[in-house]
C-alpha cells in the first residue's frame, strides 16, 4: 500500500537526516548534544509505549534510566580503575570493592545488566502493582514515589554509588577516549542506530496483535478481562519493555555525556520526559521521539539565552498543549493534514483511524 | 527508652503536618479525581501570604494569614479550575501533567516576585515555648499544627456531613450524571470543591512557615508525601487520610529513629507498596458497580 | 443433557444489603434462558458472580463440573463463559475486525501475539457475518451506532467461542428495528450455544423466550416457560404492583 | 562543515575591500585560540541560573561579572576587553559538563569561572582535563582533589573545617554531634572531623545525614537532645538549614545552650532562616561582609550599589577574587594560553576583600585566612577568631599527622 511505502520513505528520510546530514553539518560537541537528545528519545519511546499505547502513566522512568546508566558507569569505572578501587570509593572511605560491583568488571555482564536489571525490577513491580489492579493516578503517584525513594537510596549509599556526584570522570570507553571528537561521533552513530532499531521494533509491537490488545487494555482494562486476557500480564510485559528501553537510554547516556548521577533520575527529569512525550504526541511513537528531541533542544537553546524564562515557556507550552491539543504536535499535524485532504476532495473523506499511524 | 517514647509525639506531629498538606487533596483528588501537582505551589502561596502580611501584622501575621491564605490559595485554585481543569474531567492523568505545567509557572513567578532566596516569617512569640512530655519536649509550634489539623478535620467533617453544600459535593462525587439530573449544578459544586481544596493547601502553607523554609521550592518538598497520604488513605476518604497521615507520621518518626532519614523515606515507600498489595484502593473505599 | 451451569445457595451482600439471598439456578446444555425481574432483583449481580466480577458471601457456582469460586475473571472466560454488559463496551480506537480478532485470540500463545494480523480468520469472518457488520469491518468501532455496538459485542462474544453466553439487557435503548434484528440474532445464536439473557423488556421476552426465571428481591420467584410465568399471579403482582409501565 | 567553508570564502570576498580602504585589518581575527579574538577576550561564566542551586549561584555570577566590569573599566587584560559568555548549569550536573564543553569548543573561551556543588565540579573536571582548558572554582569544598586544570579559590578543608575544629577544641567542646545533608561534602568533612576528634580527645556522639531538601527535623533534634553533645557541627545544605534551625530553636536549643558550628551558612542564608533562629550561632568561613579593610569596603560598596539590599558572602568574594587572580596571571604571562597562565599564576598575590591571598603553584589552591564568626542580631556575621595569617592550602591534609590514611 502507498501509505505503508510513504511511512518507510519518511523513516528512511529521517534516518538519512540523522545519520548523514547531521554528522556532516554539526561540529562534534553539537553532535554530542544531539546524541544526548537521542538518548532521551529512546527513553521517551518507552514512555510512548507504556503511556501512549498502554495508558500507564509512568512518572518513574528515571529509575530505569538510572539502572542502565549505573550498570554502564560501574563497568567503565572498574575498567578505568584497572584492579584498584574506583576514585570515589577512595574518598568515600571504602577500602574493599563491594560485592555488588564485582560482576560489573565484566563488560558482557554489564551490558546485559543494562537491559536485564531494569526489566527484572519493572517486572517485579508490575506483577505486584498490576495484579492488584493499581492503576491510573495510583500507578502514576506510586512510580513517582519510587523515583523519589530510589534517588534517596542512591544518594545515601555514597560508597557504593558515588552519592550525589554519581559516576563520572571516565577515561576509557571500550578503548576510546570518551572526550575525543572521534569517540563522540562514534557514540552518536551508535545512539542514533539504536534509536532507529528500537523504534522499528516498538512500531512492530504496536502493529502486532499484542499492540492492539495493549490499546484495548488502555481503553477498557476490565472489558479485556472478559475477553479472556489477563491485563496485568499485558501491562507488566509492556512496562518491562519500556523499562528496558529506559535502561538502554541510560547506558548510552553515560559515554555521550560522561556522567550518570541521581539528579537525572529524580522526579522532575522523569516528569519532564513525560511532558516531552505529551507535547510531541503521546499516541504515536514518532510523536514521543519527536517531543523528546524537540523539548530537550528547546531547553538547551532557551536556557542559553533566557535561563529564567525557560520555566515560564515550558509551563505555558505544557498548559497550552494539554488544553488545546492533547494529542500533541503529531495530533495537530494530523488535523491539519486531514483538513487539507478534505478541502482537496469535496467528497467527504472517510474518518481514518487516526491513532497509531506510525 | 525515654527517647523511644518521645518519638511518639514526634510521630504525631509529623502526621499532623502530613495530614494538613494532604487534606486539600482529599477534595481535589478525592472528590474530583484531579491530580493537582500545583497543590504544592498553593501551599507555597499560603506561606508567602503570611510573609506579605508581616508588614502589617508583624509577629501575629501567622494567625491573620490563616483565613487570608485560605482565600488566596482558594482563589488561585478557583482560577485554575475555571481556566483549565474543567475541560479535563474524566482525564485525571492529563490533569496531572497540566497542573505540573502550572506548578512550574507558579514557582518561577514566586522567584520573580519574592526573589530566589528563602524569606523569613516570624512566628508569634507565644508559639516559642514548649511542653515537657514523655521525657522530651513538644514545641508549641508543633502543638499549634496538631490543633490546626484537628480543627480542619472537624470543620471538613461538619461541612461534608452537616451542610447542604457538603452533601451536594458528595452527591456529585459519587455520581456526577445522577447529581446533574437531580438538579445539582455540578459546575458550581466543582468550583467550590476546588476552592476549598486549594484553600486548605494555603492554610497548610501558613502552618509550615513555623517549621520549614519559605521559598519558591517549598511546594516541591511536600507534594509527593501529600499524594502518598491520599493514596494510602483511599480516595476522598477523610477518615482514611487521617489514619494514613498518622500512620505514615509514626512510620517516619520511628523509621528515622531506628535507621536514618534517608532510609526512613525508602521504608515508607516499601510499606505503601506492600500495603497496596493488601488494600489496592487504600484504607477505605467506596463501592461502586460501574465498570471503568 | 447435563447441567452446564449449576448455582446453589448463592448469597451476595453489599455493605449490609443482601443483593442475592440464596439463589438456586440450573442451566442445561443448549438452553436459551431468560432471567427477568424488576429493578434491584439481583439479575446483574447474578451474572457478576458467575463471571467473577463479584465475590459471593456464600454458595457455589459450578460450570461444567468446575467450581468457579475464587477464580479471576479471565480464567473464567478461558473456561468458556462469555458475557456482555448493559452499557456496551467495545474498543473505539480499534476497528470492528480488530475488536473481533481480539475476542477470538485469547487462546493464542503469547509469541504469536507479537505478529501482525494478516487477513481475517475464519472465526472472525463467521462472527462478522452473523452480526451483519461486514460493511463496517475496517471502520473504528467508535463510529458505530448504539445498536451496532451491541451487535459487535455479541459478535465478540461469539468469536470467543464460549460454551455459555451471558447477555445483560442486550436490547436496552434500542429502536424497534434494532430489537427485531437483535432478536433474530439471538435466535440464531441460541441454535448452537447455551445462552442466558437478562432482560427487562416484556415484549422482547414474549417473542423470543422459551424458559424464564423470575428473580425478585434476590430470590428466585418462579421458573418455567413463558406462558406459565406470565400466568403466575406472583409475577403479575411483582410487575403490575410495582412498575405498571413495564408490564404493559 | 559550514564554518571552514565560509571563512575562506568571506576572506576572498573581503580582500578587495580591505585593499581598497588600505587597512590591513586584524590578521589575528578568529585564528588565535584561547578566546583572544579581536579586541576582546572571551571567558565563560557557568553557574546554575535556574533550579534549586540558583539561589546561591546567581550571586556568585553577579560578583564575577562585577569583577569583569572592574577590569574592563581599567582597560581589560592585555589591552583587550573581557567578554563574558554566561551559561546556565541549571542545577544539573550533566548540564554543567555539556555547557563546559560548549564554552570550550564553540565559544573558545580563555577560561571558565563556575560551579558551586562538588558534584558540578566533578562533572566538569574530565571536560577541562581532556580539553586542557581552565576552570576557576570559587566555593569551599571537601578537598582531596587537585586537578591541574582547576584553580580552587574557595577554602579547602584545612582552611575552614580544621580551624573550626581548633576553635571548638579551644572552647572546651569535647562531645560533638555531626549533622549533614546526604552528599559528598558532609560525608567527607565528617570523615576528617572524626579523625581530628580521635587525635584530639574529642568524642563524636552522633552522626546523621538527611536527604537534600529534607524539611522534617524533629526526630533528629530529638536524637541530638538525647545524645547531649557540647556542640553540633552542621554541614546541612540549603533549605534544610532553615527547617533544622527553626525546629532546633523551637525545641528549646539556642546558641547559649548548644552551639552549632555551620560551614554552609553565609550572610545570604541567615535572612531566610530568620535571624532569631540562628542568632549567636557559629560559622566558619574566610570572609564576612564585616571583614575589615579598604579593599572590602570598596567591594561591599560597589556590590551594594549594583544590587540594592544585597549582602556579600564568602563564595561571592571567592568568585570575585578568581576573576582578578586570572586577570593578574594573564597580565603576567602576556597571553591567555592555558599552559602559560598556569605557569604565571603560581605565586601570584593579590589584596582582596578577605585580605591577602596567594596562589599555591603546586596544588592550585590559594592561601586563605580562616575566620570563625558569630551571627549577629542584624543578620551580619562578626568575626570572633581568625588564623591571623593566610593558611597554606593542603587539600590532602598531608601536613596533619592525624589525617594519615584519610585519602
Amino acid at each position: 500500500m502507498s501509505a505503508r511505502l510513504r511511512g518507510y520513505a519518511l523513516f528512511a528520510g529521517v534516518a538519512a537526516l540523522f545519520l548523514v546530514v547531521a554528522p556532516l553539518a554539526l561540529p562534534a560537541f553539537r553532535l554530542d548534544e544531539l546524541a544526548k537528545y537521542l538518548c532521551f528519545a529512546i527513553a521517551a519511546l518507552g514512555i510512548g509505549l507504556a503511556w501512549g499505547q498502554g495508558g500507564m502513566l509512568t512518572l518513574g522512568q528515571g529509575v530505569f534510566f538510572g539502572l542502565g546508566g549505573y550498570a554502564m558507569g560501574m563497568y567503565l569505572k572498574l575498567h578505568d580503575a584497572g584492579g584498584d578501587l574506583p576514585d570515589f570509593m577512595v574518598w568515600s572511605g571504602v577500602d574493599k570493592l563491594p560485592a555488588l560491583w564485582k560482576p560489573f568488571g565484566n563488560p558482557v555482564f554489564a551490558l546485559a545488566a543494562v537491559v536485564v536489571v531494569p526489566v527484572v525490577i519493572a517486572t517485579l513491580l508490575g506483577v505486584l502493582v498490576f495484579r492488584q489492579r493499581v492503576r491510573g493516578a495510583y500507578f502514576a503517584i506510586l512510580t513517582q514515589a519510587l523515583a523519589a525513594a530510589f534517588v534517596i537510596l542512591l544518594v545515601g549509599q555514597q560508597g557504593l554509588t558515588g552519592g550525589t556526584n554519581g559516576l563520572t570522570n571516565f577515561y576509557d570507553f571500550f578503548g576510546q577516549d570518551p572526550e575525543a571528537d572521534s569517540t563522540q561521533r562514534t557514540t552518536y552513530f551508535v545512539t542514533a542506530i539504536v534509536l532507529g532499531v528500537l523504534y522499528l521494533l516498538a512500531r512492530q509491537l504496536v502493529k502486532s496483535r499484542f499492540g492492539r490488545l495493549l490499546v484495548a487494555v488502555r481503553d477498557g482494562e476490565d472489558r479485556v478481562r472478559f475477553l479472556g486476557y489477563n491485563p496485568a500480564t499485558v501491562k507488566t510485559i509492556t512496562f518491562a519493555i519500556s523499562a528496558g528501553m529506559a535502561g538502554i537510554a541510560g547506558a548510552l547516556f553515560v559515554p555521550v555525556v560522561g556522567i550518570i548521577s541521581p539528579s537525572l533520575l529524580d522526579v522532575v527529569p522523569s516528569l519532564e520526559l513525560v511532558v516531552a512525550v505529551a507535547i510531541g504526541g503521546r499516541y504515536t511513537l514518532a510523536g514521543a521521539v519527536l517531543g523528546a528531541v524537540a523539548m530537550n533542544y528547546a531547553k538547551t537553546s532557551f536556557s542559553e539565552q533566557w535561563a529564567d524564562g525557560w520555566l515560564y515557556l515550558e509551563g505555558a507550552l505544557f498548559i497550552g498543549v494539554m488544553t488545546l491539543a492533547p494529542r500533541g504536535a503529531v495530533g495537530v499535524y494530523e488535523q491539519v493534514r486531514d483538513a487539507i485532504a478534505r478541502r482537496r476532495k469535496p467528497v467527504p473523506a472517510p474518518p481514518t483511524a487516526s491513532e497509531v499511524p506510525a | 527508652m525515654e527517647s523511644l517514647l518521645n518519638q511518639l509525639p514526634v510521630g504525631l506531629s509529623i502526621g499532623a503536618v502530613l495530614l494538613l498538606i494532604a487534606l486539600g487533596l482529599t477534595f481535589t483528588f478525592g472528590q474530583m479525581g484531579v491530580i493537582n501537582m500545583a497543590h504544592g505551589e498553593f501551599i507555597m502561596a499560603g506561606a508567602y501570604t503570611a510573609y506579605m502580611l508581616q508588614d502589617w501584622f508583624h509577629g501575629q501575621a501567622v494567625i491573620v494569614a490563616l483565613p487570608v491564605a485560605f482565600v488566596v490559595a482558594g482563589t488561585l485554585g478557583w482560577i485554575l479550575e475555571r481556566a483549565a481543569i474543567r475541560h479535563f474531567y474524566g482525564r485525571p492523568l492529563d490533569t496531572l501533567l497540566l497542573t505540573w505545567g502550572v506548578s512550574l509557572v507558579l514557582q518561577q513567578a514566586a522567584r520573580d516576585l519574592f526573589g530566589a532566596p528563602n524569606v523569613q516569617v516570624t512566628a508569634p512569640s507565644w508559639l516559642s515555648g514548649r511542653v515537657e512530655l514523655l521525657g522530651g519536649n513538644l514545641p508549641y509550634a508543633r502543638l499549634f499544627i496538631m490543633g490546626l489539623a484537628t480543627a480542619c478535620v472537624v470543620g471538613i467533617w461538619a461541612y461534608m456531613n452537616r451542610s447542604r453544600q457538603g452533601r451536594r459535593m458528595r452527591a456529585v462525587m459519587q455520581n456526577r450524571e445522577l447529581a446533574a439530573v437531580s438538579g445539582v449544578a455540578t459546575g458550581r459544586v466543582d468550583q467550590l470543591t476546588f476552592f476549598i481544596g486549594s484553600g486548605l493547601a494555603g492554610v497548610a502553607g501558613v502552618a509550615l512557615t513555623l517549621i520549614g523554609p519559605v521559598g519558591p521550592s517549598l511546594g516541591t518538598y511536600y507534594i509527593v508525601d501529600a499524594f502518598l497520604v491520599v493514596v494510602a488513605g483511599g480516595l476522598g476518604q477523610l477518615r482514611g487520610a487521617v489514619i494514613a497521615a498518622l500512620a505514615l507520621g509514626m512510620l517516619n518518626s520511628y523509621g528515622e529513629f531506628w535507621t536514618d532519614a534517608s532510609l526512613a523515606k525508602v521504608i515508607v515507600f516499601v510499606v505503601i507498596v506492600g500495603f497496596l498489595q493488601v488494600r489496592p484502593q487504600g484504607l477505605f473505599v467506596l463501592r461502586s458497580r460501574a465498570l471503568t | 443433557m447435563s447441567a452446564l451451569l449449576e448455582i446453589r445457595g448463592l448469597e451476595v451482600v453489599f455493605d449490609g444489603f443482601r443483593a442475592l439471598g440464596g439463589v438456586d439456578l440450573t442451566v442445561e446444555q443448549g438452553e436459551l434462558r431468560f432471567l427477568i425481574g424488576p429493578n434491584g432483583a439481583g439479575k446483574t449481580t447474578l451474572i457478576d458472580v458467575v463471571t467473577g466480577l463479584t465475590r459471593p458471601a456464600s454458595g457455589t457456582v459450578r460450570f461444567a463440573g468446575t467450581e468457579l469460586g475464587g477464580l479471576r475473571e479471565h480464567k473464567i472466560v478461558r473456561l468458556g463463559i462469555g458475557r456482555t454488559f448493559q452499557t456496551s463496551v467495545v474498543f473505539e480506537e480499534l476497528t470492528v475486525v480488530e475488536n473481533l480478532d481480539l475476542a477470538a485470540g485469547f487462546r493464542r500463545p503469547l509469541p504469536t501475539l507479537l505478529r501482525q494480523r494478516r487477513g481475517v480468520s475464519d472465526t472472525v469472518a463467521a462472527a462478522l457475518d452473523t452480526i451483519g457488520l461486514g460493511d463496517l469491518a475496517d471502520r473504528p468501532a467508535g463510529v458505530l451506532s448504539h445498536g451496532q455496538r451491541q451487535w459487535l459485542e455479541i459478535g465478540m462474544l461469539i468469536a470467543q467461542k464460549p460454551r455459555l453466553l451471558l447477555l445483560d439487557e442486550p436490547v436496552a435503548g434500542m429502536s424497534r428495528d434494532e430489537r427485531d434484528r437483535t432478536g433474530e440474532l439471538l435466535t440464531e445464536i441460541a441454535r448452537d450455544h447455551t445462552v442466558v439473557v437478562v432482560e427487562h423488556d416484556m415484549e422482547f421476552l414474549r417473542r423470543y423466550a422459551s424458559q424464564v426465571t423470575v428473580l425478585h428481591e434476590g430470590k428466585v420467584l418462579v421458573e418455567g416457560d413463558v406462558a406459565t410465568v406470565q400466568a403466575d399471579p406472583r409475577v403479575q403482582e411483582v410487575y403490575l404492583g410495582r412498575t405498571k409501565k413495564e408490564a404493559a | 562543515m559550514r564554518k571552514p567553508f565560509l571563512r575562506p570564502l568571506a576572506a576572498v570576498l573581503l580582500l578587495p575591500v580591505a585593499m581598497l580602504t588600505g587597512c590591513g585589518g586584524d590578521s589575528k581575527d578568529g585564528s588565535s585560540g584561547g578566546g583572544a579574538g579581536g579586541n576582546t577576550v572571551k571567558v565563560g561564566i557557568l553557574h546554575s541560573l535556574s533550579g534549586t542551586m540558583s539561589i546561591s549561584e546567581v550571586t556568585v555570577k553577579n560578583s564575577e561579572l562585577m569583577a569583569i566590569d572592574e577590569i574592563n573599566a581599567k582597560g581589560g587584560v592585555l589591552g583587550k576587553k573581557i567578554q563574558p559568555v554566561v551559561e546556565d548549569g541549571a542545577s544539573d550536573w550533566p548540564t554543567f559538563a555539556q555547557k563546559a564543553q560548549k564554552l570550550i569548543k564553540k565559544d573558545k573561551v580563555a577560561t571558565v569561572f563556575g560551579g558551586w556543588t562538588s558534584a558540578s565540579r566533578k562533572a566538569m573536571l574530565p571536560v577541562f582535563e581532556r580539553n586542557k582548558a581552565l576552570l576557576w572554582y570559587p566555593v569551599q569544598y571537601e578537598g582531596l582533589e587537585s586537578s591541574p586544570y582547576i584553580f580552587y579559590t574557595g577554602a579547602t578543608t584545612n582552611q575552614q573545617i580544621v580551624p573550626a575544629l581548633d576553635y571548638l577544641k579551644e572552647k572546651g567542646k569535647k562531645r560533638i554531634y555531626l549533622v549533614g545533608s546526604d552528599y559528598v561534602f558532609p560525608r567527607t568533612a565528617n570523615k576528617i572531623i572524626k579523625a581530628y576528634a580521635k587525635a584530639n580527645g574529642m568524642t563524636i556522639v552522633g552522626e546523621e545525614y538527611t536527604p537534600l531538601g529534607h524539611t522534617e527535623y524533629s526526630t533528629l533534634v530529638n536524637k541530638i537532645g538525647t545524645a547531649k553533645p557540647d556542640a553540633v557541627f552542621n554541614t546541612l545544605n540549603g533549605d534544610s538549614n532553615v527547617a533544622f534551625f527553626k525546629q532546633f530553636k523551637s525545641a528549646g536549643f539556642d546558641a547559649a545552650k548548644l552551639p552549632v558550628m555551620s560551614v554552609s551558612i553565609a550572610e545570604e542564608e541567615v535572612k531566610g532562616i530568620g535571624v532569631a533562629n540562628v542568632q549567636g550561632q557559629l560559622v566558619a568561613w574566610n570572609y564576612y561582609e564585616t571583614t575589615p579593610g579598604a579593599v572590602n569596603d570598596a567591594f561591599v560598596k560597589a556590590f551594594q550599589a549594583k544590587y540594592k539590599g544585597a549582602v556579600t558572602s564568602d563564595p561571592m568574594e571567592a568568585g570575585y577574587n578568581a576573576v582578578h587572580l586570572w586577570a593578574a596571571a594573564v597580565q603576567k604571562a602576556g597571553t591567555t594560553d592555558v599552559a602559560a597562565v598556569k605557569k604565571a599564576a603560581a605565586g601570584i598575590s593579590l589584596d582582596t576583600p578577605e585580605g591577602k591571598v596567594t596562589i599555591d603553584g603546586e596544588n592550585q589552591h590559594v592561601y586563605k585566612t580562616a575566620r570563625i564568626g558569630v551571627i549577629q542580631p542584624d543578620g551580619l556575621i562578626k568575626e570572633v577568631w581568625s588564623s591571623g595569617k593566610p593558611i597554606k592550602p593542603d587539600p590532602y591534609l598531608k601536613t596533619y599527622p592525624w589525617a594519615t590514611g584519610l585519602s
